[in-house]
């Protein structure tokens, strides 16, 4: 095979869901050995397209080739035999089972008797996993045991022990902590050197841009266009995929004035996740909450929320102690706070329902009259909620999952704007969204802060921390250990006291890369 | 046990089925004895009635010096757990063990180590196809002719030799309801009258049966006679609130059955009432100690059946219209000593029982 | 070594549920045998074996839906049809008897194969498939034995509910009465039977490629398949092993009574307790945590707790009460785990 | 319709199938009987009015039955508690009869609540225990001394008389059909039953009491069972042990015949109505037909599940 044919080529593929045009003619080719990234908003059609690469799904039309030969996957296992190994978000790890299973899962190594070897499984995860340097991820844990950021390195753990020739990673890097991230920067790099074609999606451009040789931009189902890295300027990129000008990522910061405190936190703890919060957030003020992945910033928003039981130490509004024993407590009027939770499929929607069904499911008590619910009041209500966060629906009663997964954000944004919350505490609320997108929330969010809300913002996007935040609080291991303001957020700031650098001494080996 | 030649002991007590019936020894064993009833379903109210007459039985003067400890456990419809419960109670010793058998087949293994361990096994009402134990039953086929007897009787004293009879048919594949059912048919056809016969399944529940009688009705229109097997209150029921006329009815011996009888004879409802009688349980229990004792015992022990028709009906003897219409009248067997009467463990209060 | 122990710690910890059924089965049952009059004796281990055999198939036949996170309410309903069909074709020459039972299980595991192919071609819910197709196995059930009865071979009836050495003794194998065979001649065959097909068929299965996918579908449908799992033969696997099992539970229980009785209430029973039987085991409801083995052991603690009323003296017209409460109490003893419970999310899976 | 459930046209799918099932059924019955007899009964007003009479107690178990399977749960207690609702309703007699019914099913109910949204036990079997335990306490009510069993005359009134030519218990079971059907669609309860069955975690986080709605969904089923155990007792004059049995399985068949999904989230009401009628008649039919038992279950499972093949057609079970 001459090395410059592409090794996967597709063929003016079309794929159609009922009344969505999802893909329309796409030629796309790829070449062994580089790194390609793709690019677009939410609802381009990349994840349709590498899903029809690899098998997940049928295209309506065209055609696929694998290093020139024409295939047609009917799933993925198929794809997999043909070198085309993808890793989703999340979505291929089955928590109940071991982590070793799991990396083995389709094609286990077996005994004589044909059965599952499972202690060459376990010998084949320590190797897969050295090999991206998570020895701490003990093979026989449960997938369920661990947290997100080591879920997703046992997804690519898993994704080369298939040994893939072109290697598709579909935000699989959304949660990972920036230690991990340089890890998969070094195995893409050594995969290169390998022949390996890898397909980057991000909505991350500083990652694409670090990483990428090959760069292609989706939009509405449509390939752009191609090209090297280097050959269009980050704006022309972000316009080439958004179809029109952008100017400036975050909306300008107010200068920073001291507020008084309006949440109070002091000394939280809970189960040896957090240990000893203290934060003041004043009203109008948005705060931001930094750090690795899992040192109980997820923690820290769930106890405020009233989700979690045995919580020690204060927490009050204005001087009122607040301290919900549930989130149908901390809705309520006394309180008024509002969470957007990590995991908008699984925790912030009803995906079989309506919008208006999903917008409507945390403000009953305000759209009814008594135990009834006004049909002109909800009506009202549902549709407010659509227009003020320019939700892209063709009508309220569609199923909430037919939307993009930005629109479908949204939602969730606005049920809880609906409640009209004093404090908005948001778990990463942009992960998997697209530029365009994303802009509308930090300018949303500005805008609450501005009209007096008091926001506290969990993102392992560090970038839009020193964008958006007006305080950042970093947190390592339970507890706050730098709190940045002003021209203090900086990158360099952020990076080492999430690694604790600086505040202690003994530098965890996690650290030491990065420092 | 060993087949020996009869005539067996107190034989008004314990009526061998037939002339054919075989006659059972049991070495003497000497009492006071260990007695186990090992019932299957609970849930219903002829079981309660049963298990409340089999615990004062052992109570009852007779035989409360005879048994030195009694037992009963209920094990659902559950073959395998009533046949541990047997094994067990034969394990643990126990001298005999009196069962309503969840299913007439199968008692094979236990019936062997029963015998192994001379230990009596006893099952009533719902019998066993075998004559390799002692059982005791009331003759159900007799019951289902003496039925249908009843109700050709009854019309033909009307002039009427033609018609539509529906039979209520009770727990599909239970033995008791083919047994009863054949017996209904059988008289009906060798009458030679023209009887059409509907037959619905009522499951021997009040509420199933009030629902078939009442579709059956809505559907035919009129039937001449009815032939229950049992839930005769839902038959009652239905008629009544179907408006339809009164006919010969036959049915089981539930109180409130006899109290629609009583009250409604004269205005046509010609009925008679033959009641499977949980009393047998102590009957049941008094021919195990007999064998125990070393009596000779009638392989099958037929119970008579306790009829009363309309003609013979009297309030506080054979039915009581101040108490609740659940209980089976017939409780009590004279001839066996068996003198607790429905009434007495059924009623209301202790008020009541005196 | 220390890997070793990590390991072990780490299996006990996952399997917290199976551990403590093992605990209380070992417990119930060592209680249960000294306060009776002949405990732990031959004669009543052979006793217990004989009637728990078909409810710890039936746990097992309801284990495998319910890791898909689905239930099968047609095991009993499969076990009854499979008991009617036995009562009549397992008699005869020894020939004709191996033949009867293989076309007993046959017949079985076909049925679930139907429910498999109905559950995964048909695209219905398991529950709801399978309440159906319960009905339909009653149903010909009783169109095979409309009465109970039938004639299943005495022989094989008296060697398969005994100890070994009856076994032997009645086919003649060899010298019962050899030295060798005393130390294990006491072991009841219907011990034997379930520990072999729990054993040789359960855990051999579980560490297949299609076992595995079982146990992935409870857990996560989606990245089951995203994974390249074989979903569809997986499923129609669970329900014909399920159907297998309570094929096992009908043909024993044909052997153990002579004879086959399309009971109704008895086929919704043992479908109810299977499901018991299966949460007290330590399975999830919800699918992709437990196992067959669980099940067992959980069949086996309700059977045990059954055995009590023979013992203790409770007025009988209380004991369906204490029955119940017992039952309750035990399925509710899982709950402690959620009353620990610190961060409320994971109360939801 | 702005607060539908969404895709109305498969949710209306069922209703329409089993509407025309009904048909086929009426149909096949005529059939027999105009061949058999001669006549049509089955057409008759008197006929139809006498199932719906008989179908009210099935349908108003039903009606509580869906609320809970909405939520993804089911309960299996509602036999039992019918029977221990009608029972302790005739054994305390009098005006206080149909309130003590009614009381001992909100008890039952909160007792299954508490244990699947507090204790969090899965449904199935938490009410499958609460059921034995029921059964248990019947049957040692009836072990103590024998209590009333007759049922008054309001509840006689209720069940089996007539008002304006039509059964009384027809217009009970209306009465409950537009209570549930006006919860489920136009009160904040009625919709987060929805929210919480279709995701109970995104329910909470949004803020619903999902424990106070499952609890409220339980209180409301074994309401549903003790008024049909209630009206049963008043039917057949007397409350009798085990008198709910009947009832449980077929309950379940026509919300699932309906077209309520059996894992939660999505049901309309007016689908277990017609899932109640269909049942009735294809029973009653049967039993008509002389139809023997083997049949009968056969007939019974195949009607259930080609319905669930016809209506299921598309929805792919993946992802
Ligand atoms: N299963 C489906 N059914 C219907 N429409 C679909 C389906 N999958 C994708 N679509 C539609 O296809 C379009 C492309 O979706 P796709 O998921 O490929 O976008 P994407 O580029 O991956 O977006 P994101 O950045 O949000 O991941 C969307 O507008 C969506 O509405
Ligand atoms: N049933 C459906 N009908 C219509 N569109 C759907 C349907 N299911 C999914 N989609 C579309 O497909 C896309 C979902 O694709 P996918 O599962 O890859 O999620 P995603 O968009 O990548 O989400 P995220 O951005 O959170 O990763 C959504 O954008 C949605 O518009
Ligand atoms: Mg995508
Ligand atoms: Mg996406």
């Amino acid at each position: 095979m001459p090395i410059d044919s592409p090794i996967v080529k597709l063929s003016g593929v079309s794929k159609h869901f009922s009344g969505t045009r999802a893909l329309e003619g796409v030629d796309f080719s790829c070449r062994s050995g580089t790194i390609h990234g793709i690019l677009g908003e939410n609802g381009a059609g990349k994840s349709t397209l590498i899903k029809i690469l690899s098998g997940v799904l049928q295209p309506d039309a065209g055609t696929i080739e694998v290093s020139g030969e024409a295939v047609r996957f009917s799933n993925p296992d198929q794809a997999a035999v043909s070198g085309i190994v993808c890793i989703f978000q999340e979505l291929s790890l089955v928590p109940d089972l071991s982590v070793a299973d799991n990396i083995s899962i389709a094609a286990p190594p077996r005994t004589r008797f044909g059965l599952i070897d499972k202690r060459a499984q376990n010998r084949r995860a320590e190797e897969l996993l050295a090999r991206i340097k998570c020895e701490d991820v003990d093979p026989n844990s449960l997938v369920r045991e661990l947290s997100l950021s080591r879920r997703q390195m046992v997804e690519i753990a898993k994704a080369l022990g298939k040994d893939p020739k072109v290697l598709i990673l579909d935000e699989a890097t959304s949660a990972l902590t920036s230690r991990d991230v340089e890890t998969v920067y070094g195995l893409l790099a050594e995969l290169r050197a390998a022949g390996v074609a890898s397909l980057f999606i991000s909505h991350r451009m500083h990652e694409i841009d670090k990483l990428c040789d090959m760069l292609s931009v989706f939009r509405n189902g449509q390939h752009i266009e191609t090209f090297a890295k280097g050959a269009h300027s980050e704006g022309e990129i972000v316009k080439l995929m958004i179809g029109r000008e952008v100017t400036a990522h975050y909306p300008p910061k107010p200068a920073p004035v001291p507020k008084p405190a309006y949440l109070t936190i002091d000394k939280l703890a809970w189960e040896g996740q957090l240990k000893g919060i203290d934060l003041r957030i004043g009203k109008g003020e948005i705060v931001g909450l930094g750090g690795l992945d899992g040192q109980g910033q997820k923690e820290l928003l769930l106890g405020l929320f009233g989700v979690l039981r045995g919580l020690q130490g204060e927490v009050a509004i204005l001087d009122n102690p607040c301290r919900p024993g549930s989130p149908a407590e901390a809705k309520s009027a006394a309180m008024r706070i509002a969470l957007v939770p990590e995991d908008r499929k699984t925790e912030g929607l009803m995906l079989a329902m309506s919008i208006a069904d999903n917008l409507l499911a945390a403000s009953y008590d305000r759209v009814s009259d008594g135990p009834f619910i006004n049909q002109d009041k909800a009506r009202q209500a549902v549709s407010e909620g659509i227009a003020k966060l320019q939700i892209k629906v063709a009508s309220p009663d569609d199923i909430v999952s037919t939307l993009s997964g930005g629109n479908q954000q949204k939602v969730v944004i606005a049920k809880w704007l609906m409640t009209d919350p004093d404090v908005i505490l948001l778990n990463d609320p942009t992960r998997g969204i697209d530029v365009g997108t994303k802009q509308e929330i930090y300018k949303l969010i500005r805008e609450l802060a501005d009209r007096g809300k008091t926001i506290l913002l969990y993102s392992s996007d560090y970038a839009e921390l020193i964008g958006c935040c007006d305080r950042v609080a970093v947190m390592y291991d339970g507890e706050i250990v730098a709190k940045l303001s002003g021209g203090a957020i900086t990158e360099e700031a952020i990076v080492a006291a999430s690694l604790n650098v600086g505040t202690q001494s003994s530098l965890p080996a996690a650290g030491a890369r990065h420092g | 046990p060993e087949i020996v030649s009869g005539p067996g002991v107190d034989p008004a007590c314990f009526a061998p089925w037939n002339a054919d019936t075989k006659y059972m020894q049991w070495p003497t064993k000497a009492g006071p004895y260990k007695v186990a009833v090992v019932n299957g379903f609970v849930g219903n109210g002829w079981r309660i009635q049963m298990i409340k007459t089999a615990k004062a039985f052992a109570e009852d003067p007779a035989m409360k010096d005879k048994i030195a400890e009694f037992k009963v456990v209920s094990t659902g419809t559950d073959a395998p757990a009533q046949l541990g419960a047997i094994e067990d109670f034969i394990n643990q010793g126990y001298d005999a063990i009196v069962t309503i058998a969840v299913s007439p087949d199968g008692f094979d293994r236990v019936i062997r180590l029963a015998d192994k361990n001379n230990v009596v096994l006893v099952p009533f009402d719902n019998v066993l196809d075998t004559d390799k134990v002692m059982q005791v039953n009331e003759d159900q086929l007799k019951m289902g002719r003496m039925w249908a007897q009843f109700a050709l009787d009854e019309l033909k004293a009307k002039g009427v030799t033609s018609g539509k009879i529906l039979e209520v048919r009770g727990l599909p594949g239970n033995s008791v309801d083919r047994d009863r059912s054949i017996g209904i048919n059988e008289t009906f056809k060798a009458d030679g009258g023209n009887w059409e016969m509907v037959s619905v399944v009522g499951n021997w529940d009040d509420g199933t049966t009030q629902k078939v009688v009442a579709d059956a009705i809505a559907v035919h229109g009129q039937f001449d006679a009815v032939v229950g097997q049992g839930g005769s209150n839902g038959v009652i029921q239905a008629l009544m609130d179907a408006g339809h006329p009164w006919v010969p009815v036959a049915g089981e011996s539930e109180n409130g059955y006899r109290k629609a009888i009583a009250k409604y004879s004269d205005e046509g409802l010609k009925g008679i009432s033959i009641g499977q009688s949980p009393g047998l349980v102590a009957i049941a229990m008094k021919a195990a100690v007999s064998a125990l004792e070393g009596n000779v015992m009638p392989q099958l022990i037929s119970v008579p059946l306790p009829v009363a028709t309309y003609k013979d009906l009297e309030d506080g003897k054979n039915y009581w219209s101040d108490l609740p219409d659940n209980f089976f009248t017939v409780n009590e067997f004279p001839p066996c000593g068996v003198n607790i009467s429905g009434p007495s463990i059924m009623a209301q209060s202790e008020a009541d029982v005196k | 070594m220390a890997d070793k122990r990590s390991a072990l710690a780490t299996n006990m910890r996952q399997n917290v549920a199976f551990y403590s059924a093992i605990a209380m089965l070992v417990a119930l049952y060592l209680v249960y045998n000294m306060l009776h009059p002949r405990g732990f004796s031959a004669a009543v281990l052979i006793q217990n074996s004989n009637e728990s055999v078909a409810i710890v198939f039936l746990a097992m036949a309801q284990t495998v839906p319910v890791l898909l996170g689905g239930l099968d309410l047609s095991v009993g309903a499969i076990m009854t049809l499979a008991n009617c069909i036995a009562s009549e074709v397992v008699n005869g020459s020894p020939l004709q008897i191996v033949l009867g039972m293989i076309i007993t299980l046959a017949t079985g595991t076909a049925f679930g194969l139907v429910n498999g192919l109905i559950v995964v071609y048909g695209r219905l819910q398991p529950i709801i498939a399978t309440l159906a197709t319960g009905a339909v196995a009653v149903g010909l059930a009783l169109f095979i034995r409309p009465v109970p009865g039938g004639n299943v071979d005495d022989d094989i009836s008296w060697a398969l509910t005994n100890d070994l050495y009856e076994f032997v003794d009645t086919y003649g194998l060899f010298d019962a009465d050899a030295g060798w065979f005393q130390t294990i001649s006491w072991i009841p065959v219907p011990l034997l039977i379930v520990v072999m097909i729990a054993f040789g068929v359960w855990l051999p299965f579980k560490r297949t490629v299609t076992g595995r996918t079982i146990y992935a579908i409870g857990s996560a449908e989606g990245a089951a398949y995203m994974s390249g799992l074989p979903i569809d033969r997986a499923k129609i696997a669970a329900f014909t092993l399920a159907g297998f099992f309570a094929a096992c539970g009908g043909l024993y229980l044909a052997i153990q009574t002579s004879s086959g009785n399309a009971d109704i209430t008895q086929a919704g029973a043992y479908t109810l307790n299977s499901i018991a039987a299966v949460v007290v085991g330590g399975t999830s409801l919800l699918g992709g945590v437990g196992g067959a083995i669980g099940s067992l052991v959980g069949a086996l603690i309700l059977r045990v707790i059954s055995f009590y009323f023979r013992i203790v003296s409770i007025d009988p017209l209380l004991q369906p009460l204490v029955e119940g409460l017992v039952l309750l109490v035990a399925v509710s003893l899982g709950a402690f785990r959620t009353l620990r419970v610190k961060n409320q999310l994971n109360l939801f899976r | 319709m702005a607060f539908d459930i969404p895709s109305l046209k498969t949710e209306d799918k069922p209703m329409v199938i089993a509407s025309a099932f009904i048909l086929v059924i009426l149909s096949i019955g005529t059939v027999y009987t105009l061949s058999t007899q001669g006549s049509a009964p089955l057409l008759s007003p008197g006929y139809l009015l006498q199932q719906l009479q008989t179908g009210s107690f099935l349908g108003i178990v039903a009606a509580g039955m869906m609320v809970v399977i909405l939520l993804g749960h089911i309960d299996l207690s509602v036999a039992w508690t019918m029977t221990a609702a009608a029972m302790m309703a005739t054994t305390v007699g009098g005006e206080w009869a149909i309130p003590t019914g009614i009381a001992v099913g909100a008890a039952v109910g909160l007792v299954n609540g508490f244990g699947v949204a507090y204790l969090r036990v899965p449904s199935m079997i938490f009410t499958l225990g609460v059921d034995s335990v029921l059964r248990g306490l019947m049957v040692a009510h009836t072990g103590g001394f024998a209590p009333q069993d007759s049922a008054t005359p309001l509840m006689r009134t209720l069940a089996s008389d007539r008002f304006l030519g039509i059964p009384s218990a027809i217009f009970v079971w209306l009465a409950v059909s537009v209570v549930i059907a006006v919860m489920l669609k136009r009160t904040a309860f009625g919709r987060e039953i929805y929210v919480t069955g279709n995701r109970e975690v995104a329910a909470y986080l949004s803020g619903i009491r999902t424990r106070r709605v499952i609890l409220g969904s339980f209180v409301v089923s074994g309401i549903c069972a003790a008024l049909a155990g209630v009206m049963l007792a008043g039917y057949s004059a007397r409350a009798y042990q085990g008198m709910g049995n009947p009832f449980l399985l077929p309950a379940i068949a026509a919300v699932v015949i309906g077209g309520t999904r059996i894992l939660g989230g999505q049901g309309r009401y007016i689908g277990t109505l017609i899932g109640v009628i269909l049942i009735v008649l294809l029973n009653s039919v049967l039993s008509i037909m002389q139809m023997p038992e083997a049949g009968r279950q056969v007939i019974y499972g195949s009607v259930i599940i080609s319905m669930l093949l016809v209506y299921g057609r598309g929805n792919k079970v993946h992802s």
